[in-house]
């Protein structure tokens, strides 16, 4: 159990929210209000399956929201085109792994710091979000029926990939060579290339799958929505943020699917319960910067695994 | 034992900041979400919160709702522009139970979803300042069409150039490429252009919500075309950015600035002459129309197929089919603007 | 070459420069000065965040923060409701303390909370926004007195240019002149060594921190100096405008290294593109790629240098 | 010699521990002026500690350290400092991103009206150098020295100090045979000016060259100090382990070597490297490779691991060639290394033993492509029986281990490959002198089963005893061979030494 001492914490966190919830307004906990509002966590969770592989190693993805609105866009021009909706969601799909897989190059291939890379990209997937739109449509496409039924009908099929993915990329940290090299990777970069890790292969492949993550969120969110530029605006900072309160280490190496989990909901059920009492935008954005702080904080002073060292 | 000690601890911390943020927003606007049987919960929604535009309806809307003692006025709104987050507001508005939802939507396709589920659980649904699809709303509150906008910018530009033979370049500041109300605008501001065949428009800029940005924009622009004569400032930070690029280019009188702004927020530069006209309609009769008409058609009062209702101070307003009319568009200058406080 | 960088910057800013001539014959007479002014706010900062990035950390917060100090020097300055309308030479101190005090509280969280610094400036990066939103209330605040105003529109004298030019020149004293700033290239070339070297870590932290906070502060006041209008969206985005600049100058992400000139290179660089590109005759349709070009541009900034290391110093260790 | 009777530094029964571990205990010590006071001990043996506590990094718990008589207040570098307490510490304490200048004088700069004195600066850092009788470029960052030069830096640094204590942790532990001399020459330099040096040193024959009296920790314990005269090495070795150990057994001729040729390099050439190297690897055999710092030794280790591509040239492993650059490949072909920077490049710190263990064998762990946790454990254990890693279980960080240890598991996720070549770069540095007897025996153990090994080292007795064959490189280049066993130390340098030099030393 100590091993989950932090997943406890975190849940003890979920646990507090939903107390206040509870004495606030109990309506907030009501099944049906949760499942409603579980509809924006999709593509939360979906990203952070990605992100929590690249922080572990010890790099940084702050392209995903901006892939995810040039995604949209390309699934909202082949819907209006009246593509088939199989080939609307492979070429969405495709986008995706395309702009990850430019990331995981330039990471990988060409060594520029992750941080560097997305940073530029950030602005340049959504520039082209944004061009591409204005210069086509010029307006948000609506999700076609095909679209619609496939990722936001009676069938939750979002959720259940969704659950899918989240088994295979824990399976994939936990129980797999892959894996142990990802972690090795984040601790130490060049003793891992000594021992054979296939570092390039493997930053290509988390960044490319970061991307294809995006495409699906993107895929969800205009189902939902409508297919459009704005798809994943600022949405890699409650990424990143949830990931990071799931005690994933920024500084790589550390971090688990468990924690990642409890860090979306955490961010989620914070974010939602905020907005709806206090009906505030603006005090949402300073509980969510707080928590983020003070939960980076908790686990320094309370799980801090050797005191000994630095 | 002391990780639970820690987690008490934080827990702690975390009531009293949500804590002391609550007690705080309860008294600034009043907001209970308690369902009440024989009073109305009203959300109004606006585009985005924090601009001049939209806390002066807001203001007009409490005014009115003050004045309908039954009247629960509930005021938020996305930080940006998106429309997004305004659909994720309408959809907690339905579980809360919010009696009516007055939308200004930002985008009809995107909100379309979330409207209809709203109306389909029993809530009121209508719109004000921009329109949603019209099957997802019951009424629209319309203060102008886009049309209207658009071509009233276009007719203000014109006429403080010289009428209809105004001869010169024009240009326009935009937000983002992709916002839907300003391109919706645009469009119809071209088509408006064409019937002054000697205003020509030779530039459209994106500076989106950056205030250098839409300055430095201006700035080039200015210097770009000598024979630049007016600059349509179409979004809340590209307006008073051109008014300053033009007063600091000392270009005061020979290129007008024109826009959609409140005449408390652009009073400066009508007054230092950078613009000669806003161009705006009453923004708290606005508010206060859109709740008086939301009260109006929960108590069964306002039905489709009427032709008027009475709006508290405003008097009878017109109904033509869907849509509840403000009146006029206002034009604020130098004379008239210190008339107006919103 | 120890100035490539530098160099091949300047190649580019002279390659625009000829690019934007060839549509305006008067490009560069006309333009200089402008760009120049409205690079201030991303020029101050960028002196800050180079020292943070220097000394191996980074501080994400300043657009938030930026926004935050603009919305409360607007309130305190503007003269009419909900502005307090105290003047500027009083307001502007008031300004620069909390600017230097809240640089300084992100420096105790990253050294004394040992949260890292790109996610301590995360979280206050989106608390200081949802601040500024909740301080600014109902919608922009103008207004300003006039000796405020003054600061950023002086037509004859640029004061406010003049006043960047000194920080520039002072940072660039820091670096090479002082003992400080020797240090705090040693914090973040090798931080044992430097602790061994009985150098604070700590204090040059605090002190890189406090001293991003405080320029903040001061591009805060140019800025609404220079605009005359604080809105909920002042400053957004910048902070990611100014790691670009300070990252495409040559400062290596990691730490130690690199040249205040690069920097202020950079920031001209970037600042001019969007100016260069309102120059070219883009047409109609290639307006609304503007924002992919630059983002375009920016990666080649940031990777062509990969490139070009990467040929230099082969695969060595 | 002048000897006064007072010592400048004495040390009374200063202890301190770490979680309960005694790192040091009741230790007291005097240092005398203008005396070379050897400091020797196993790894974990408590001289690191005693250093730090010396310079005030750390503060002693218990006892007191007294300079000239006043006592130096605790755990305050700048008090130690003051006190004229100067010290090069093992891992490299240089900023490689700043210039010579300021490496000086970073931490103490000279400063003329709050501005740095540049100027006063450059003259003192070209004084010093003068004074140690070398020359270096003043602006050039430090990254572009060799570690040979950085040394030096670190050796003029502590000089400008005007220091009365020298402390040298290891200080030719990268160091060639040539530079060792330049470094022991100032030594004597130093002390001939009054200054005292406190010198550590795993390498025996520098202390006996070197010091005046030799203290012995063992466990954290002052076992004795002596004066050098009254020791011999085994009976210094003795000090330290506790017991005599056959350190470095002559070399036994292998019996058993065959003909077959496991690993054959064909013109290698690296621009700026190496050039033209060709050998050959036998089974059972060990190949020595010998020759000063910055030969192109451990340059030509890492290209034949794939760590770095080579421009032109072949390797080839029982026949098949590898491709270039490629550390996968040259593991698929059954090549290890153990490298030479054990921190940073053989071990993950922050992993377990077991994770460390099992880093290099994850495929062979796999089943349906998943890990297989008991079998990982299962070798993990037999890994560790094998190596007598000393660890309270797998379970525990690497970083914990003693620096003897964590070399075994270097070496243990290497063999669990069943590599056919081994390569060892500088594999017993800052090694303990009972560990580098057993990683010895174990080299040799597994060369005899048929493994090919390749060694490069400093250490010109662990070359000359351990190598069945010696291939001396000079600037990038094999100078000449060697047969291993019957080889002298004098042989080896004189190939190693360039051209021309060769004659003047």
């Amino acid at each position: 159990m100590k091993k989950f001492a932090y997943e406890l914490f975190l849940l003890g966190l979920i646990g507090v929210v939903f107390a206040i919830a509870a004495i606030l307004d109990p309506r907030f906990l009501s099944k049906n209000v949760q499942l409603e509002l579980s509809s924006e966590i999709w593509e939360l969770g979906l990203l952070t399956l990605g992100m929590t592989l690249v922080i572990i190693t010890a790099g940084i993805d702050l392209s995903v929201g901006s892939a995810m609105g040039l995604c949209s866009v390309s699934l909202g021009l082949c819907m209006h085109a009246n593509l088939p909706t199989w080939l609307c969601a492979l070429a969405c799909l495709v986008t995706g792994l395309t702009a990850g897989a430019l990331n995981g190059s330039l990471v990988a291939f060409m060594k520029v710091h992750p941080l560097l890379v997305t940073l530029a990209t950030y602005g340049m997937y959504r520039g082209f979000a944004e061009g591409l739109q204005s210069a086509t449509t010029n307006a948000p496409v609506d999700a076609s029926e095909g679209i619609k039924s496939l990722a936001a009908g009676t069938f939750p099929l979002v959720p259940l990939l969704f659950a899918a993915l989240t088994v295979w990329t824990a399976i994939l940290l936990g129980r797999t060579a892959a894996g142990r090299g990802l972690y090795a990777i984040g601790h130490n970069e060049e003793a891992a290339r000594f021992s054979g890790i296939p570092i390039a292969k493997l930053k290509f492949w988390i960044y490319t799958y970061t991307g294809l993550l995006a495409g699906l969120a993107a895929i969800s969110y205009s189902a939902r929505r409508s297919a459009t530029a704005e798809a994943g605006m600022v949405i890699e900072l409650d990424v990143i943020s949830a990931v990071v309160i799931g005690g994933t280490s920024i500084e790589g190496g550390r971090g688990r699917i468990a924690g990642t989990l409890l860090g979306v909901l955490l961010i989620h059920e914070t974010r939602q319960f905020v907005d709806w009492y206090w009906q505030r935008s603006e005090l949402t954005l300073i509980v969510i910067g707080t928590l983020l702080i003070l939960a980076v904080l908790g686990h320094r002073f309370l799980f801090a695994q050797n005191p000994k060292t630095r | 034992m002391n990780k639970w000690l820690s987690l008490i601890g934080l827990s702690l911390a975390s009531l009293l900041i949500t804590g002391c943020s609550g007690s705080d927003s309860e008294r600034d606007d009043g907001t209970s979400t308690r369902p009440n049987s024989d009073r109305i919960t009203i959300a109004l929604l606006p585009k985005l919160k924090g601009i001049a535009y939209f806390t002066s309806c807001a203001e007009g809307a409490q005014q009115a709702a003050d004045e309908l003692d039954n009247v629960e006025l509930i005021y938020n709104g996305p930080t940006t522009a998106s429309a997004d987050k305004q659909a994720q507001m309408i959809d907690k508005w339905r579980l809360q139970g919010v009696d009516v939802i007055a939308v200004a939507a930002n985008d009809p396709a995107v909100l379309s979803e979330s409207l209809k589920k709203a109306q389909d659980a029993g809530i009121t649904v209508i719109t004000w300042d921009a329109d949603a699809q019209a099957e997802d709303r019951s009424f629209f509150v319309n203060q102008a069409t886009a049309e209207a906008i658009g071509g009233g910018m276009v007719d203000t530009m014109a006429n403080d150039l010289g009428g209809p033979d105004a001869v010169g370049e024009v240009a326009i500041i935009s937000a983002t490429a992709t916002a839907a109300n300003q391109n919706e605008w645009m469009k119809h501001m071209e088509t408006r252009l064409q019937s002054y065949p000697n205003l020509k428009l030779v530039a459209t800029k994106f500076p989106g919500e950056d205030q250098n940005a839409a300055f430095q924009d201006s700035q080039d622009l200015i210097k770009k075309h000598p024979n630049l004569k007016g600059i349509f400032g179409i979004s809340s930070v590209s307006f008073p950015g051109a008014a300053e690029a033009v007063k600091q280019a000392g270009k005061t009188g020979e290129i007008l600035v024109t826009g959609l702004s409140t005449p408390n927020d652009m009073q400066p530069y009508v007054k230092g002459g950078e613009v000669k006209t806003v161009v705006l309609w009453n923004t708290q009769d606005l508010g206060y129309l859109t709740v008086y008409a939301a009260a109006a058609i929960r108590s069964g009062e306002l039905q489709p197929g009427a032709t008027e209702f009475t709006a508290g101070r405003l008097g009878k307003k017109q109904v033509s089919g869907d849509q509840i009319l403000l009146g006029d568009i206002l034009l604020f200058t130098t004379e008239n603007i210190d008339q107006f406080d919103f | 070459m120890k100035y490539r960088r530098e160099a091949s910057l300047l190649i580019l800013v002279a390659v625009l420069s000829l690019l934007a001539t060839l549509f305006d014959g008067s490009f560069v007479r006309d333009n200089t000065l402008d760009i120049l002014i409205n690079s201030i706010p991303t020029m101050i900062i960028s002196c800050g965040v180079m020292l943070v990035i220097i000394t191996g950390e980074i501080d994400i917060s300043v657009g938030s923060l930026l926004g935050l100090l603009a919305a409360i020097l607007a309130l305190l300055c503007s003269t009419v409701s909900p502005g307090l309308g105290i003047h500027p030479y009083l307001a502007i101190p008031i300004v620069l303390t909390i600017g230097t005090l809240i640089g300084l509280g992100t420096g105790c969280l990253v050294v004394y909370g040992r949260v890292p610094s790109i996610i301590a400036t995360l979280g206050l990066l989106i608390a200081l926004d949802g601040a500024q939103d909740w301080l600014m209330g109902g919608g922009d605040i103008k207004h300003f007195p006039q000796q405020l105003r003054n600061l950023g529109t002086g037509t004859k004298l640029p004061i406010n240019l003049i006043f960047t030019i000194l920080v520039v020149v002072a940072t660039g004293l820091l670096c090479r002149k002082t003992a400080l700033g020797r240090r705090i290239y040693a914090v973040g070339s090798n931080r044992s060594a430097a602790r061994l070297a009985g150098i604070s870590e700590a204090k040059i932290k605090l002190f890189v921190f406090a001293l991003t906070g405080l320029l903040t502060a001061m591009a805060a006041t140019l800025w609404v100096a220079k605009l005359g209008n604080v809105s909920t969206s002042t400053g957004a985005g910048l902070e990611l405008k100014v790691v670009t600049c300070v990252v495409v100058g040559g400062i290596a992400i990691r730490g130690g290294r690199g040249r205040l000139l690069g920097v202020v290179l950079a920031v001209i660089l970037i600042t001019m593109i969007r100016t260069v590109l309102n120059f070219m005759d883009l047409g109609s349709e290639a307006v609304k790629w503007q924002r992919a070009i630059e983002g375009v541009m920016i990666l080649v900034a940031v990777t062509s240098d990969h490139f070009s290391q990467r040929q230099q110093s082969g695969g060595s260790s | 010699m002048n000897r006064t009777p007072d010592p400048i530094i004495t040390i009374e029964s200063v202890s301190k521990s770490y979680g309960g571990v005694e790192a040091l205990s009741e230790i007291c010590v005097d240092i005398l002026p203008g005396e070379v006071h050897g400091l020797c001990g196993e790894n974990g043996a408590g001289k690191s500690t005693l250093i730090k506590c010396l310079t005030g990094v750390i503060p002693p718990e218990t006892g007191k350290i007294t300079v000239d008589g006043t006592p130096l207040r605790h755990g305050d570098i700048h008090a130690a400092e003051l006190a004229g307490i100067a010290v090069i510490y093992q891992e490299s304490t240089a900023f490689l991103d700043l210039d010579l200048v300021d490496n000086l004088f970073v931490g103490r700069e000279i400063k003329k009206f709050g501005w740095l004195d540049r100027r006063a600066m450059e003259k003192r850092a070209l004084a010093v150098m003068q004074r140690l009788d070398f020359t270096l470029d003043l602006h050039t960052p430090l990254r572009e020295f060799s570690i040979a030069q950085r040394q030096m830096v670190e050796m003029a640094r502590a000089c400008l100090r005007d220091c009365r204590l020298l402390i040298m942790d290891e200080p030719t532990a990268s160091l060639s045979s040539r530079e060792t001399k330049t470094l022991l020459g100032l030594v004597t330099q130093l002390r001939a000016a009054g200054v005292s040096v406190l010198y550590v040193s795993h390498r025996l024959e520098e202390i006996f060259q070197l010091c005046d009296r030799v203290t012995v920790f063992r466990d954290g314990k002052l076992v004795a100090t002596t004066p050098i005269e009254q020791l011999n090495r085994d009976q210094l070795i003795g000090q330290m382990v506790g017991r005599e150990v056959d350190v470095l057994t002559r070399h036994k001729e292998h019996t058993e070597r065959t003909d077959k040729i496991r690993a054959k390099i064909t013109g290698l050439c690296s621009r700026g490297r190496f050039s033209k190297i060709s050998f050959e690897v036998r089974s059972g055999e060990i190949l020595g490779i010998g020759g000063l710092v910055g030969a192109g030794r451990s340059e030509l280790a890492r290209a034949i691991f794939g760590v770095d591509r080579y421009d032109d040239g072949e390797i080839q492993i029982d026949g098949i060639t590898l491709k270039k650059g490629s550390i996968q490949s040259a593991i698929e072909a059954g090549i290890a290394m153990v490298p030479e920077d054990r921190q940073h490049q053989g071990l993950i710190l922050p992993m377990s033993v077991s994770e460390n263990l099992s880093l290099t064998i994850l495929a062979e762990l796999t089943k349906y492509r998943l890990l297989h946790h008991d079998r990982e454990a299962e070798r993990v254990q037999s890994l560790m029986q094998h190596l007598a890693v000393k660890a309270a279980n797998a379970k525990m960080e690497a970083a914990s281990l003693s620096g003897g240890n964590q070399q075994k598991v270097v070496l243990g996720k290497w063999l669990a490959t069943k590599p056919k070549l081994l390569i060892l770069d500088e594999p017993t540095r800052g090694v303990d002198v009972a560990a580098k007897a057993e990683i010895h025996r174990l080299i040799r153990d597994l060369t005899e089963a048929g493994m090919a090994t390749l060694i490069m080292t400093s250490d010109l007795p662990e070359l000359i005893t351990l190598s069945d064959r010696i291939e001396v490189m000079c600037e990038g280049e094999i100078a000449g061979q060697l047969e291993g066993g019957t080889a002298t130390e004098e042989q080896v340098m004189r190939l190693a030494f360039p051209r021309g030099e060769a004659q003047r030393t």
